[in-house]
């Protein structure tokens, strides 16, 4: 397992380019593999845009590929359990030979993917990065991993928030829920590049995802800082929420998103916001589903302790400069 | 020597001193029976002693063993077994675990020990079979028994704890006439065996039957203990009211005017009541008599429309009135007290004031009670008028009405429809554990309304309350109108031979 | 349990419990944070951030007030919240119609149907409710495909999120929905008829009371008023969410009982509803003020409810 | 309300509704996907995935019978499993050692302080257990760090989560506590002083039974049934979760209320509960197998609860 996590971090810098070559190679793939060949994707929920957004690219690439694909998703972004039985359903059905699991937390479907292993099915890691260590223990195999580097993602929005900044200025995060680890690592990230930058970060707080909560903590930080010169969120949901709040303010914070919402993007457009950091969830869906059927198609058995490979799908910074050309 | 022995016992509620200073005594193998109007600390006394209040000072010996805090438990250890004068039974069990509920025969079953329900089967047919009940199965639903069936199995679970002395609160208030003669025998047979019986009852011939000793309560405060013997009945109600009682039942004018509410073939959905029919004449007052279950409440809930009825037609001064609701039936001016004031007559959560107005501004508002607007000031004087009429005490119209005794309840729930201005009042069970002080001031106001041209319908269980009140007595059996007496022919022995069948 | 409490304190307290914990916690936080917190305008910013629990709270005061409840309050919020985005956003409503038909007409219509499967089919109103709140979430999630909802036309905005006369216009909707149903419980028939209800059912039956009716209306009231609040909402996030309010239930239940509320019907008014509302709001406001970490926040939420509800039950007169 | 119905069915309903709703789903997913739903290995799948629905079922049973609730079982179920595994991972406790303190001792003494809350200060449970919930989600987070807690002792793993002659371990562990707790209501004096405190409590305590002290039983068994359900989970997922369980409590009373119990207490009996624990792991199960998104999934969830009630008040004979 040890050294799956050295050839993964060595991947992630080929990843993109990678990506992009291989789209017309996976073409190919998708005719070699035959039409009843079916997939199955877990997703961590469906209930936002960005999961929608996957969903879609994964559903458009099934059709260009000509194979049908089952995706399930958990209730809540807290239901670790239900995850847990759907993938577990997906496995005691039997149709499948591969699956891609985006999971909510680092380990809390590693129990079911050594079910998934035992039973030869091959398992592509999605979004989260699972905690390869602790999989292998249980006997679970990955045969790859698709995501942005959410703690690239958080820097990259600091730096954009800095760029603007002037040394030691006041900067405050708005986190998702408690104990998300995707929340937590853009968290990490931002407050990395605002050390390096020598800002003063003066409070991080949790909103819950939700973008009522956001409005409010944001609209508390401001008259409990009113220096605060900028805000970065941890999704592009509550930056929405905490750009509003600032409008009623009427003070002039930054605000700095992540995701790529496509509300968020035209309100950067408009200057309602500073940035915002997209992840290409349509891609990251197209390419795990790219790499389910070749596979299949390759007739790969799941090897526990193999090495698996990483593939980074980059994170666009999306300012004023070029919102227009994502606003189709 | 004594098995209980109360002294000096206080106990307070908040605003009300309950029992002060009072001494009690019970002597193996007595009915000492228990006298006071209502609230006057009758019950509290006997809470003391089975553990469910605890006095403010005094002290209780049981056994020999003082005691100054009790608990049910510990006042059952010592020999106390009690019926309280609200049942207690649990639906959802069955008869055999509600008569040993919390003392169940076990046997053990390698480390636990589990209960012997075979034991318990056993037990409960003997207990089942001395309270003529034993037409049951002892594992039958609670649920499924009458309301004086359930207060027989209190009677069958009080007698199951080979107790020293039994407390009896008010036991005959929901029995049937049979079933109160199998309850004597079952005390006559308990003194044989030396046990003590505390007896409580508002009925003086009950008290005259079957009492040896009798102590007197007013207002939380000890009168005295006499000899039953040495009392007349006349002597106990001036000792508990503390005044004499005028023989206050004046009869009608005996020549009534002509018919003004009529109601012809009435039928329930569920059948407990078939063609029933009966008409009132203009100042008359019309009883209702039957065993329980005869279907009594059940007509006048139908009447009143509570419940749904699949024929019948009411007619109120020539007009036929549609009633599918209690609102319809306020509406046309038709008022009902409950047999139950608790759960069916007034709101615990209401003071006096808006108890008394509720059915008086519902009777003004529209769609269904919904359009309507309330003026506190009217409220006032409604419940002041009421207070006045009626003679209610109370501490204030803002007091809680469920604060005020049984029979300030009562008049409250009188003066609720009386505010309402009804045209008809159908009183079931007026003076359930009512004092016999309150009793008579409710029976002349039932006259002075019929007087005032309001039509007055009366359900009781007692005989000589409808001999006392009504100028005529209708008799119910199974559902069904069985016959009628005018008063001046009616006797107990006809109602009941015509109650039960025999006769007619 | 009564323990001859007749002294000025208990008298006090049973008046005016739920103010004074709203008082100390004022106090509490000022001194924590004496700068940011105990300001003017953050004081104005509470009050608006409550506006939202406040108006939840009302509608379930009504649902608790007949001895139910009401979960499906926050469904409703943003079932409503993201209707009336629609049908501005996508249909082109005016906001007037869109309030009529998407937060009026649709509130009170999801209201009477909580009331008609409560009394039609005899349930607890925890279960039918519980039900309800299921499928109306799923039902905002088919209706907006899991997106929010946003360009709500400017009119709409400024005019329910923005100001009049110095003060926040969803204060003047909460407090305005406040006086009114105040004077509805207090003055008309109807109003009287739900505290009998609440008091003793059968007893109300007995009076006259349409029971099934009042119900009904009560479940509509509680509609009614979570839809405001999803109004509040999307006015001032100036967008709908499919996720919003999740949960939020529990902050109206809260705010009702601990406003003094009793959770057997019968008991309560609507200004200690206010009073509770402001407490949410101030505990979320403070907590953030004083920088207390957000694990920290529903511990502290936790230990206010059972703290603030003991001292009204052993000191206050009414949640018996 | 009851409509003389004496007939033959609503006899067998009475007795049977709760397994022929069962039946009835699984017959109606086994029709839409009789190759992937009706397969031996696809049941046995319900059955333990089930396993946690039932333990924490039969847990909140014992609060429900009390004509109570107790919310915080979903918080007590991630705070014992998240306990548990840091004492094996952190402290090095054995599975056996650990499982005594993390879950017996714990689940236990947290359910024994529930049950101290509610007869301490007289409040309604929901209240009481709405803020231990809160309080001690909190504690989980802090306990944690909000992190997941994984490297599970391969013993524990292979044990708790592993199978027993062909049957999983969970599954085993919940049909053991339903046996053993049928036999303690069913047979044991304390049992069913507990039926009769949730029938008429003040009949109870007339008859000298020990009210408080049994309640305090009654949160106990509740958490230490939710405990169990925490163990299970730890053991399934492999790692202990800061937000398992997040509405679980949920799925818990609607187990118990499908399966006939009364929510105003005195009425109910374990076996039931199994059923009803199965059904809501059959739907999750066949909705996951019939492909339907999980959109409609809470929609079919919350129409399946009011139906699936509403039968059993108008057929059935218990739950009135
Ligand atoms: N739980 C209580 N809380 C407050 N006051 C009470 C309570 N129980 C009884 N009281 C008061 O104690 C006094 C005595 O009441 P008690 O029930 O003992 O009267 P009683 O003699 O049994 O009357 P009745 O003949 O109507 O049964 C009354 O003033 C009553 O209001
Ligand atoms: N909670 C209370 N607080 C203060 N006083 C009370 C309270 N409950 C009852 N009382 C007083 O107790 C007296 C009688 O009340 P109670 O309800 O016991 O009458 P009752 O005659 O026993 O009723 P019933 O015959 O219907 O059983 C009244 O004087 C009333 O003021
Ligand atoms: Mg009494
Ligand atoms: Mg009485």
């Amino acid at each position: 397992a040890k050294t799956a996590e050295t050839t993964a971090a060595a991947g992630e810098t080929k990843a993109a380019a990678e990506a992009s070559e291989k789209a017309g190679e996976t073409e190919k793939a998708g005719e070699a593999a035959s039409g009843d060949e079916a997939y199955a994707i877990v997703l961590k929920t469906q209930s936002s845009q960005f999961w929608q957004d996957m969903k879609a690219g994964i559903e458009d690439e099934a059709k260009k590929l000509n194979v049908t694909v089952d995706i399930q998703s958990g209730n809540t972004e807290d239901d670790v359990e239900g995850q847990v039985t759907i993938l577990e359903n997906f496995i005691s059905s039997g149709k499948y030979k591969a699956i891609g699991v985006a999971p909510i937390s680092d380990v809390n479907l590693n129990n079911a993917i050594a079910q998934a292993t035992k039973a030869g099915i091959v398992v592509v890691d999605i979004d989260e990065k699972i905690n390869a260590d602790a999989l292998g223990k249980l006997g679970g195999a990955l045969s790859a991993y698709v995501a942005t580097d959410n703690q690239a993602v958080g820097k990259m929005a600091g730096e954009e928030l800095t760029k603007q900044l002037e040394k030691g200025s006041e900067v405050a995060i708005i986190e998702g829920k408690a104990g998300a680890i995707s929340g937590e690592q853009r968290r990490d990230g931002a407050k990395a590049a605002f050390e390096e930058a020598g800002m003063k970060l003066v409070d991080s707080q949790p909103a819950d995802w939700d973008r009522t909560k956001a409005f409010d903590v944001a609209t508390n930080m401001m008259n409990a800082h009113p220096d605060l010169k900028a805000f970065y969120a941890c999704n592009d949901t509550m930056a929405l929420g905490i750009a509003e709040a600032v409008k009623k303010a009427g003070k002039d914070i930054l605000v700095c998103g992540t995701d790529g919402d496509k509300e968020a993007i035209s309100a950067v457009d408009k200057g309602e916001m500073t940035a915002t950091v997209a992840q290409d969830p349509k891609a990251i869906g197209a390419k795990s589903l790219d790499l389910l059927v070749e596979a299949v198609k390759n007739g790969e058995k799941p090897e526990v302790g193999k090495e698996f490979k990483t593939y980074g799908i980059e994170a666009i910074l999306i300012n004023k400069d070029n919102a227009k050309s994502y606003l189709n | 020597m004594n098995i209980v022995e109360m002294r000096n016992i206080n106990k307070s509620f908040p605003g009300v001193k309950a029992l002060s200073n009072i001494s009690f005594s019970v002597k193996p193998g007595e009915v000492h029976v228990l006298l006071g109007e209502n609230g006057a600390g009758k019950s509290t006394l006997m809470k003391v002693l089975s553990g469910v209040y605890h006095p403010d000072s005094g002290s209780i010996v049981l056994n020999g063993v003082e005691h100054s805090k009790l608990n049910p438990r510990l006042s059952r250890e010592g020999g106390i077994s009690i019926i309280y004068q609200e049942l207690s039974v649990v639906n959802w069990l069955d008869i055999r675990e509600n008569i040993f509920m919390g003392r169940m025969q076990s046997k053990k079953l390698g480390p636990v020990s589990t209960i012997d329900y075979a034991k318990l089967n056993q037990d409960t047919k003997k207990l089942l079979k001395q309270v003529n009940l034993d037409k049951y199965e002892p594992n039958k639903m609670a649920s499924e028994l009458s309301i004086s069936e359930k207060q027989m199995l209190e009677i069958a679970k009080a007698i199951s704890f080979d107790a020293k002395c039994i407390v009896m609160d008010e036991p005959t208030s929901s029995l049937t006439e049979s079933e109160v003669k199998k309850l004597f025998e079952i005390i006559r047979d308990l003194k044989s065996k030396g046990i003590g019986i505390v007896f409580i009852s508002h009925k003086l011939s009950e008290i005259k039957e079957i009492g040896d000793r009798i102590s007197i309560l007013k207002d939380g405060n000890y009168v005295g203990t006499w000899n039953v013997s040495d009392l007349s009945e006349e002597d106990m109600v001036r000792l508990m009211v503390g005044r004499e009682l005028e023989k206050s039942y004046q009869e009608g004018h005996g020549s009534f005017g002509e018919v003004v509410f009529e109601v012809k073939n009435l039928s329930r959905k569920d059948g407990k009541v078939r063609d029933f029919h009966m008409q009132v004449r203009k100042g008359e007052i019309v009883g209702l008599s039957g065993l329980v279950g005869a279907g009594r409440s059940e007509a006048m809930e139908a009447i009143f429309g509570a419940v749904p009825k699949t024929s019948g037609e009411i007619l109120l001064e020539g007009k036929r009135l549609t009633i599918h609701t209690p609102y319809d039936a306020l509406k046309n001016g038709i008022g009902l007290v409950t047999e139950n004031r608790r759960e069916t007559g007034f709101f615990q959560n209401f003071s006096n004031k808006r108890n008394i107005s509720i059915a008086s501004l519902l009777k003004k508002s529209k769609f269904g009670g919904v359009c309507g607007l309330i003026q506190e000031k009217n409220e006032k004087e409604m419940a002041e008028k009421a207070k006045l009429d009626l003679q209610i005490k109370w501490a204030g119209d803002a007091q809680l009405t469920k604060n005020l005794s049984g029979g300030n309840q009562q008049k409250v729930i009188l003066g609720k429809w009386i505010s309402a201005g009804v045209k008809v009042l159908i009183f079931d069970e007026p003076t359930k554990g009512i004092d016999v002080g309150t009793k008579s001031e409710i029976y002349k106001m039932m006259r002075r309304l019929a007087e005032n041209g309001i039509i007055v319908i009366v359900v009781s269980s007692e005989m000589p309350e409808l001999l006392a009140v009504c100028d005529r007595i209708m008799v119910m059996a199974e559902g069904k109108v069985r016959g009628e007496f005018d008063i001046t022919e009616a006797t107990e022995e006809k109602l009941a031979m015509l109650a039960t069948g025999n006769g007619g | 349990m009564s323990q001859g409490k007749t002294n000025k304190f208990a008298q006090f307290w049973d008046r005016y419990s739920t103010v004074s914990i709203l008082c100390i916690m004022i106090l509490v936080f000022g001194i924590l944070r004496p700068k940011s917190f105990l300001t003017p305008a953050n004081l104005v910013k509470i009050i608006e951030q409550s506006s939202i629990y406040i108006l939840l709270g009302l509608g379930e005061f009504f649902a608790i007030l007949l001895g139910g409840i009401d979960l499906s309050i926050s469904s409703i919020m943003a079932l409503s919240g993201a209707l009336t985005a629609k049908l501005m956003v996508d249909f082109g409503f005016s906001p007037v119609l869109a309030i009529l038909v998407g937060v009026v007409l649709f509130g009170l219509g999801i209201g009477v149907l909580n009331g008609i499967l409560v009394t039609g089919t005899g349930l607890p109103p925890f279960i039918i409710t519980l039900g309800t709140q299921a499928i109306l979430r799923s039902l905002v999630y088919i209706l907006t495909n899991a997106r929010s909802v946003s360009g709500l036309p400017t009119s709409f905005q400024t005019t329910i999120g923005g100001h009049f006369l110095f003060f926040p216009v969803p204060v003047m909707i909460a407090l305005l929905t406040a006086l009114v149903l105040s004077l509805f419980t207090w003055k008309t028939q109807c109003g009287r008829n739900l505290y009998a209800i609440g008091g003793n059912p059968q007893a109300a039956w007995y009076a006259g009371i349409t029971v099934n009716r009042h119900t009904v209306i009560a479940f509509a009231l509680s509609g009614l008023c979570a839809a405001l609040a999803g109004m509040v909402n999307i006015a001032r996030l100036a967008a709908a969410e499919p996720n919003a309010g999740t949960g939020y239930e529990t902050y109206a239940i809260e705010a009702v009982i601990i406003g003094g509320a009793s959770f057997f019907g019968g008991v309560g008014i609507i200004p200690k509803v206010i009073i509770g509302g402001l407490i949410i709001g101030t505990i979320n406001n403070g907590l953030n003020m004083a920088g207390v970490s957000s694990f920290y926040q529903q511990l502290a939420m936790g230990i206010l409810l059972i703290v603030a509800v003991t001292l009204d039950r052993f000191f206050g007169g009414r949640s018996k």
